[in-house]
C-alpha cells in the first residue's frame, strides 16, 4: 500500500492538532533547557498549515509538503522553523508531482528530509537535538520496510524508535542548540525538538493505522 | 502573569503599533510580516543594516532604527527568532544599492533564518554580508556548545556600524569593521529573577531568594550556574574578571561568500584584553533592574578595570538588551581604537539612543 | 529583598559614586552632604536649576543634571527628601550669580526642606523662587489632602526650563515659565506590583496576583484604589480619561516673595485640557516596567488622545521618574504652545537625556 | 524641681535607643499609609544626635537643644526632619543659655516647639500627624504644672495624653502629609509621626521618673 496524498494531508492535521493539544508541554520542556517557546512555535506554524490547506489544498504530496514547509519557513522562526522548514522541503522535493509514494519512495523521502535538517542544522547524533529522534526513526523505517513490512508496520517502527530516541536525549549533555549553553545542567532534561518529534512521528503512526 | 499587554497574540504587533505612533517621524513600522524601517528608507547609495531577533530584548533592535543606526530591525515572537521571508522583505525595504549588512547574533534560530534569508537576498541580486556576534563568555568553548551567544556587543556594533553606514563604507569595509568590533567585545550577564514569556504565562525558572544565575543568556534561560547572590560589588567583579581575565577565544564562523555564491567556513580568534587598552564600559539592565543599581555595578566595574590598567574612556548605562522584565546585569567590555571610538560619538537618531541629533 | 547592592546604608553613596565614574564630562559628585552638578557649575550669569527628592527615582533628579537641563540635583535617602543644608550647598555650588530656581515636587517633606533651604539661601543674599510641581490628578481636591503631588511633570519642567536658562531667561521669567509648565502639565499612574525600600527589606504593600493598584505616587505608596487589573488597553484608557477630562484645578500655593523676604500665598488655577489641544505625551515606566509594554500603553493612549481630538505632537517613552523597581506606568499629558515646545526640542547633554549635543 | 541640663540629655539619649529599637515598627506604619521611611529618618537623626553628644556636649539646655534641632535638620529629611528639627528649634529658642528650667519654662518651651511644628506644617488636630500627639501632651502638660502637680509627673501625664493622641489618629482619615493621598484608606492605621512623638514623650516621662 502507498502513501497518498489523502493520508500526507491526514498527517499534518493530525500533527497540528497533536502539537496544539502538546503546546504547554513542549514550552515547559523548553522553559527547562531553552527559552520556553517551543510549543508555542510548532503550534504557531502548525495552525497556519491548517489555514493554508482550508485556503485550498495542493493536487499532489510533493505540492502539500512544499506547502507545509513554506509555512513553517514562514511562520516559525526560532530554531525549528529553518529546521522543520528545511526538512519538509527537501522532503517535498522528492515528492515532486507525485499523488501517492511506494514504500521505498517515502523512506527516500524521509531520508532526504533528514539530510536536510542536517545539513541545516549541522548537528549529528547525541547532540541531543530533534535529531536524536529523527535519525534512529528514519532508520527504523528503512528497516522495516526493506525487511518487507507493510508501510504501516515501518511507520509504527519509526514512531516507536522516535520515542526511544526521544527518551535517549534525557541522560544526554546538549552540544548544539540552546541547550548546549547550560553545559552539564542541560543532563537530566528531555529535548523539546525531539519531543516534538516523536507528537508528528505518532501522527503518522495513527494515520496510517486507522482504516 | 502581570503585565500591561492585552491578548498574548496580540502583544509584539500592539507594541510595534505603539512604537510606530511614537516615532512617526524616526521609524515606519511593517505589520505582517513584522519589521521597523528608518522613516527615510531606503537610503540610496549607502549600505543598509539589517538586525532582528525574537521580541522581548526591547529597546533591542527596533528602537535603535534610525540615523546612524539600523535601517530595518525585524522582530519575532518574543524569544523566537524572525523567518527568513520577513528579513528579506524588509531587507527589500531598506536596500539602496549598496548592499546590506545583516548583524546577527549567534544562536542556531537566529543563525538558521538570516541564513536563508541571505541566501534569498543574494538570489534576487542584492549584495548581502552576515557577521556573527558572539561575545558571551559564559560559554567557553565552541566545540561543545554551538559556539558563544550575542548579546551586549550587538548593540554596539548596530551603533557602530550604522554610523560608518553613514560615513560612506562599503560593504566589504563595513563586514570588516563589524567583524573586528565583534572581536573586541566581550560581555557577561547574570539574573535575580526569572522573566514570564507571556505565551507560557509563569516564570520560566524558578530561583530562591538568596539566589542568582550567572551567565545567562538574554532569552530568560538558565544560567551557567546558579550560586548564592553575593554583594553587588562580588556580582560585578564576578562579571568584570570573567571578561577580562577571558584567554583567546577561537572558533569557526559561516560567513556568505558573494563572489562564490555560497557559505564559507572562517576561522577567527578574539584577542584577550590586556593592560594598556582603552575600553567602553556598557553596564546593562536586563529589563527589571532599576538605574541607580546598575550604577552600584559600574562603581565596582570601574575599580576592577583599573585595577587591571585597562582604562574606561566611554560608558553606558542603561536597559538596552533585556530579557522582558528580568532583573539582573550585564556587562561589556569593548576594546577601542581612533576609529570605534569615532564611530561611536558620531550623531545618531533612533526611538531609544540619540545624540548629536 | 533581591537587589544588586551592598550594604543598605551605601546604597544611595556608592550610586552617586558610579554615577561620577560612568560621566565624570557631564557631572561632579559631592558627598556629605550629597549633590550632583553639572561638570562646568557655576556657570556665570545663567540662573541655575535646582532640584532634589528622594532617592529612588532615578534617573530623576541626577541622571538630569547637565547643560540645558538642571544645575544641580540633591538626592536623599530612599524616598526621603534632602535636607536644606544639603540643599543650601547645592545651590551655593551651582550659583552663578543670576539667581536659582527651586523645582520642588510638592510633598510636605520636600516643600519644608525646600522652603527651609530657600530661607538660608535668601539669608545669604542668594536670589530664589521655589516653584511647586503638582500635577498628580489621582489626588482630587487640596482641600482634603496635602494636594497634589508632583509626579511626571517634574521631568518636563526640567527640561524645559533648562533649556530656558540656557537661553537667558532671567530668574522672574523662568519661574513663570516653571508655573506655566506645571499649571499644563497632568499624570496619573499604576502599579502592577510594590517596591522595596532597602532599609525595610520587604515589599512596601502586597498586591494580589490580579489586582493593580491605581493613582499610585512615585514613593511605592499605595494608591488611591486597588483595582482587579484589567487588560492594558483599560488601563491606558482609564489613566488618559482621567486626565482628559481632569477640571480645572485650583489651590492655594506658597511661593517666596523675595522683595518681601517671606513666603505668600498666591492662588492658582490649571486649565483642563481640551479638543483642540496639541500635547506632548509621556508614557513612563515606574522602574520594572519593560519597554515593549509602554508602548503597548502608548498606543491605546494615541487613540483616546485621538478621540479627544487633543493632538500628540512630542513623544517621550521610558523610565524616566520611577519608584526603585515597581512595575507600572504612569501616563503624562502635557499642553504645548510654540515656546513650551521649542525649549522642548532645544540640545540637552545629561546621563539620562541626550539630544542635539 | 526643675528640668535640668543633664536629664536632657538623657531624654535625648534615651530617645534615640527607643527610636532604633522602634524602626521597624516605625517604618511598618509608614510602609502601611506613607512611604515606609519614617522609621530610619528618625534612627538616622537621632544617631547622629549622639554623634554629635559624643564629639562635645554643649553646656546649657538651649545649646543643647539647638544641637538636635540642627542634627534632625541635617540629616533626616523628609517631612519629619523640618518637622522636629523646628520643634526642637523653637525648644531652643526658649531654653537659651539656661542650665536648668523651672517647671513653667518647661511648659512655655514646649508650647513654643508645638507652635514651630505648627507653623512648619499647618496641620491642625484631626489631620491624623504627630500634631495629633504632641497637642493634647502640651496641654496636658500645662495642666498637669498648672494643677501644682511635680514635673515628673505632669510629664507622664503628658505621655498618657500623646499615647491617648497617637491611638487617637488609627480611626482618622488624614488630611495632612503622605497619607492624605490614600482618602478613606488612610482610616485605620496609626500615624508614624503620632507614634515617633509618643516613643520621644515615653522617654521623657521614664528620664524623669528616674532617680
Ligand atoms: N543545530 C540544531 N540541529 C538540530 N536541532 C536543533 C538545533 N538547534 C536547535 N535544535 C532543536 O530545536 C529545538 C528548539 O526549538 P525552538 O525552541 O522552537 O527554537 P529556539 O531554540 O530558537 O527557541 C531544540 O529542542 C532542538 O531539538
Ligand atoms: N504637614 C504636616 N504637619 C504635621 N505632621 C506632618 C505633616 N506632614 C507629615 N507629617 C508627619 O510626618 C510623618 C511622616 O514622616 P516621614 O515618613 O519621616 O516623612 P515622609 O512623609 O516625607 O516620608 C507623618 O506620619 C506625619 O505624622
Ligand atoms: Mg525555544
Ligand atoms: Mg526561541
Ligand atoms: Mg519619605
Ligand atoms: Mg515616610
Amino acid at each position: 500500500m502507498p502513501l497518498t496524498l489523502q493520508q500526507t494531508r491526514a498527517w499534518l492535521e493530525r500533527s497540528a492538532q497533536v502539537l496544539s493539544e502538546n503546546q504547554q508541554h513542549l514550552t515547559d520542556l523548553d522553559a527547562a533547557i531553552g527559552d520556553a517557546d517551543h510549543g508555542s512555535n510548532m503550534d504557531r506554524g502548525f495552525c497556519k498549515i491548517l489555514a493554508a490547506l482550508a485556503a485550498g489544498a495542493p493536487a499532489d504530496i510533493g505540492a502539500l509538503l512544499k506547502l507545509a514547509a513554506m509555512t513553517l519557513i514562514g511562520s516559525v522562526g526560532g530554531a525549528a522553523g529553518p529546521l522543520y522548514g528545511t526538512l519538509f522541503l527537501r522532503m517535498a522535493a522528492e515528492a515532486a508531482d507525485k499523488a501517492e509514494l511506494a514504500d521505498a519512495e517515502v523512506v527516500g523521502m524521509f531520508r532526504s528530509g533528514l539530510l536536510g535538517l542536517q545539513d541545516r542544522g549541522n548537528a549529528g547524533p547525541g547532540a541531543k537535538t530533534m535529531v536524536d529522534a529523527w535519525l534512529p526513526a528514519v532508520d527504523a523505517l528503512q528497516a522495516g520496510v526493506a525487511a518487507g513490512q507493510e508501510l504501516a508496520s515501518a511507520a509504527h517502527g519509526m514512531r516507536l524508535a522516535a520515542e526511544a530516541g526521544m527518551r535517549a536525549t534525557i541522560p544526554m549533555q546538549a552540544t548544539k542548540g540552546r541547550a548546549s549553553y547550560l553545559g552539564e545542567r542541560s543532563i537530566g532534561h528531555q529535548d523539546p525538538g525531539a519531543t516534538s518529534t516523536f507528537l508528528i512521528l505518532r501522527a503518522l503512526d495513527e494515520v496510517l493505522r486507522s482504516p | 502573569m502581570k503585565k500591561l499587554i492585552n491578548q498574548v497574540e496580540d502583544f509584539v504587533r500592539e507594541s510595534l503599533e505603539g512604537m510606530a505612533a511614537a516615532h512617526p517621524e524616526l521609524v515606519r513600522v511593517h505589520l505582517d510580516p513584522n519589521y521597523v524601517v528608518r522613516a527615510d528608507a531606503p537610503v540610496v547609495g549607502k549600505v543598509a543594516l539589517v538586525s532582528g531577533g525574537g521580541s522581548g530584548h526591547e529597546p533591542m533592535h527596533a528602537g535603535f532604527v534610525g540615523r546612524g543606526m539600523l535601517d530595518a530591525a525585524c522582530p519575532g515572537e518574543v524569544f523566537t527568532s524572525p523567518t527568513p521571508d520577513q528579513l528579506l522583505e524588509a531587507t527589500r525595504a531598506v536596500h539602496g544599492g549598496a548592499g546590506v549588512l545583516n548583524i546577527v547574533k549567534n544562536y542556531s534560530g537566529d543563525v538558521m533564518n538570516f541564513e536563508m534569508a541571505a541566501e534569498l537576498a543574494a538570489a534576487e541580486g542584492i549584495s548581502v554580508a552576515n557577521i556573527l556576534i558572539d561575545d558571551d563568555v559564559a560559554v567557553r568553548d565552541s566545540l561543545y556548545t554551538q559556539g558563544r551567544r550575542g548579546v551586549g556587543t550587538t548593540v554596539l556594533a548596530e551603533k557602530i556600524c550604522g554610523a560608518a553606514a553613514e560615513r560612506g563604507y562599503d560593504l566589504d569595509r563595513l563586514a570588516a569593521l563589524c567583524r573586528k568590533t565583534n572581536a573586541a567585545g566581550r560581555s557577561m550577564g547574570m539574573a535575580l529573577t526569572s522573566c514570564t514569556v507571556p505565551a507560557r504565562g509563569s516564570p520560566t525558572f524558578d530561583l530562591g531568594a538568596d539566589e542568582m544565575e550567572i551567565g545567562i543568556g538574554i532569552h530568560g534561560e538558565p544560567g551557567r550556574q546558579r550560586l548564592p547572590l553575593p554583594a553587588a560589588d562580588a556580582v560585578s567583579e564576578m562579571l568584570a574578571t570573567a571578561i577580562l581575565q577571558d584567554p583567546a577565544y577561537s572558533r569557526v564562523a559561516r560567513e556568505w561568500d558573494r563572489s562564490a555564491s555560497a557559505w564559507q567556513d572562517i576561522e577567527l580568534v578574539d584577542e584577550p584584553l590586556k593592560a594598556g587598552d582603552t575600553v567602553l564600559a556598557f553596564v546593562n539592565s536586563m529589563g527589571g533592574t532599576p538605574l541607580a543599581e546598575l550604577y552600584v555595578v559600574y562603581r565596582k566595574l570601574a575599580e576592577v578595570c583599573r585595577k587591571h590598567r585597562v582604562e574606561i574612556v566611554r560608558s553606558w548605562v542603561g536597559p538596552y538588551i533585556t530579557s522582558l522584565e528580568m532583573q539582573g546585569v550585564s556587562i561589556t567590555l569593548l576594546r577601542l581604537d581612533d576609529e570605534l571610538t569615532g564611530l561611536w560619538d558620531d550623531p545618531v537618531l533612533t526611538p531609544a539612543l540619540r545624540w548629536g541629533a
